[in-house]
């Protein structure tokens, strides 16, 4: 039994579906039934099995080497002597790894009985024609009030399209708006108020007020390189303040 | 094969078979001296008066269900249809706007009327004409009917919703207000 | 309603569906003191041992071809190919641990699950998804198929064999007094 059949098994290794298959394979082969294998032999006769792959060509599917490597380590904790932690380990183990293969038994068990059956496309047919006796009747209609009322919005917005074209109207402050509300303001708030002050006063949407300071602050820099009035920052981010020309008499 | 298995093989060929199954198709599984015919006849006549019976068709041999059995075995299956949008965008102008003529219908959808469409409502019971506008052409006058009313499970027109509470966007009442 | 006629309303009914038909369907248009097992049942004694028999699946009746008669209809009728081993073990699995995520099939073959396998049991409607496991990443959890049962004649999934008897049957997990 030590003496694996194993020149066989090398060349058709594609043959299986993944190590399990092999593992159940090669037990079979042990001639007995599978509560009792030998579990020890069985990892000699897979280790020998991919050491002779892997003479016949180097690449070898990864699930192939990570099985024989775990193998491995099963055979070092199956031969030592009982009773110590390791050998417990070893143990649980190939108990594990026992239960494992019989259930890939079971499921070739199942397998084989389903395949036993006689299918029906297979061995037995159902009827090649099969009459029909259910007849549609499309002539109702489904009528609901809510279709009905959305039909009728549908239409009207479309018409409303159609009737008038409305612009978009802006929410942006533009620069000469802010030119403009500078040369009006300039003269009735206090010398050096706050760039702020100088804003519309209805912009509560903050994209619209962020526009309008940056609009405000351009249209202050172009007046201040124009002398007609001044700006004053005291610190980074702090506020901006704006005063009256250095001419100009309050 | 005896006769008795060339009729059971017989009556599996012609049952399993997506089409009509001809003697000569039977005769290719019957030995040579066993006329396919002659087994098809006697499957037939031991057929006759069971609820499913072999007949022949064009082309071949056929199991069919026997005749007085069908309307037994008919069900009927509603499946009611949706009606298409332009109708019943038209059907919802003509409830809240009755009555109207066909260019007053088509102003309001923005888009012509096609007379199918109209066919399709009429069929259905939905609307009928009512009367004529008294204007050049006296164009036909549309209108909801009963029907209408008992199909949208509303017990007169005053039923609908208010149209104030379905136009929340003024831009789509009255348009002539103008402005926003 | 004789039982005779009874009897000829089943099998125009029971023929004429593609589908396996249930007694509840039948009893439908059976008088109410008539049991519609006991009708389907008689059918099915009188069927027996015909080329196309009466047969018990997936929770209704349906008449086929007597399994004997495969070898001469396969020369006539079309046959789909077999399903190949792999996908034969997936079904199993399925059919014995459902509903279960598809790393739960691959931990027990010990080989990952081929998208033609996956494929090839979807398109012959053997299995279809059901639900998803309520687990990190949600996976989606296999069922097996009234398709399932008709295609094995199988009427329920408690008509497949216990895993023990399988494994004894094959000599896999006897006992003491096991061997093969």
């Amino acid at each position: 039994m030590a003496e694996p059949a194993a020149e066989g098994l090398v060349l058709r290794l594609e043959g299986f579906e993944g190590p399990l298959d092999l593992l159940l394979e090669l037990a079979r082969a042990q001639k007995v039934d599978l509560a009792r294998i030998s579990i020890l032999a069985l990892v000699e006769q897979y280790l020998a099995v991919i050491e002779g792959a892997r003479q016949v060509r180097l690449e070898l599917a990864a699930d192939w080497l990570v099985m024989a490597a775990w193998l491995t380590w099963l055979k070092s904790r199956l031969l030592l002597p009982a009773g110590t932690a390791a050998a417990d380990e070893g143990g649980a183990a190939a108990e594990v790894l026992a239960a494992r293969l019989a259930e890939l038994g079971a499921v070739r068990a199942a397998a084989a009985w389903l395949g036993a059956r006689p299918v029906l496309g297979q061995e037995v047919f159902a009827r090649g024609a099969a009459e029909e006796f259910v007849v549609t009747d499309r002539s109702g209609l489904v009528l609901a009030l809510p279709a009905l009322l959305r039909a009728y919005l549908a239409a009207l917005r479309r018409t409303a399209g159609q009737r008038r074209y409305r612009p978009p109207v802006s929410l942006t402050w533009k620069v000469q708006d802010a030119l403009r509300r500078l040369g009006e303001l300039l003269g009735s708030l206090p010398d050096w108020s706050s760039l702020e002050r100088f804003l519309p006063e209805d912009t509560a949407d903050p994209l619209a007020r962020r526009a309008a300071v940056s609009a405000t602050l351009l249209a202050g820099l172009e007046l201040a390189r124009d002398g007609a009035l001044r700006l004053r920052q005291e610190e980074p981010f702090g506020p901006i303040l704006v005063g009256r020309a250095a001419g100009a008499a309050s | 094969m005896t006769e008795e298995e060339a009729i059971r093989l017989a009556e599996a060929l012609v049952f399993a078979s997506a089409a009509p199954v001809s003697a000569r198709a039977l005769a290719a599984l019957l030995p040579e001296e066993m006329a396919a015919e002659t087994v098809l006849a006697t499957l037939a006549r031991r057929c006759a008066g069971r609820g499913v019976e072999l007949v022949e068709v064009a082309g071949g041999w056929q199991f069919r269900t026997a005749p007085d059995l069908a309307p037994l075995l008919r069900k009927v299956v509603e499946v009611p249809r949706r009606l298409p949008r332009a109708a019943m965008e038209t059907l919802a102008i003509i409830a809240y706007h009755q009555p109207l003529t066909r260019p007053e219908i088509e102003a309001m959808r923005g888009a012509s009327l096609a007379q199918a469409t109209l066919e399709a409502l009429l069929e259905a019971g939905l609307i009928a004409p009512r009367g004529q506008r008294e204007s050049p052409g006296r164009p036909t006058l549309w209108a909801t009917t009963a029907a209408f009313l008992a199909a949208f499970g509303l017990g007169s027109l005053a039923d609908l919703p208010k149209r104030e509470d379905l136009l929340l966007e003024k831009g789509l009442v009255a348009p002539e207000a103008g402005g926003r």
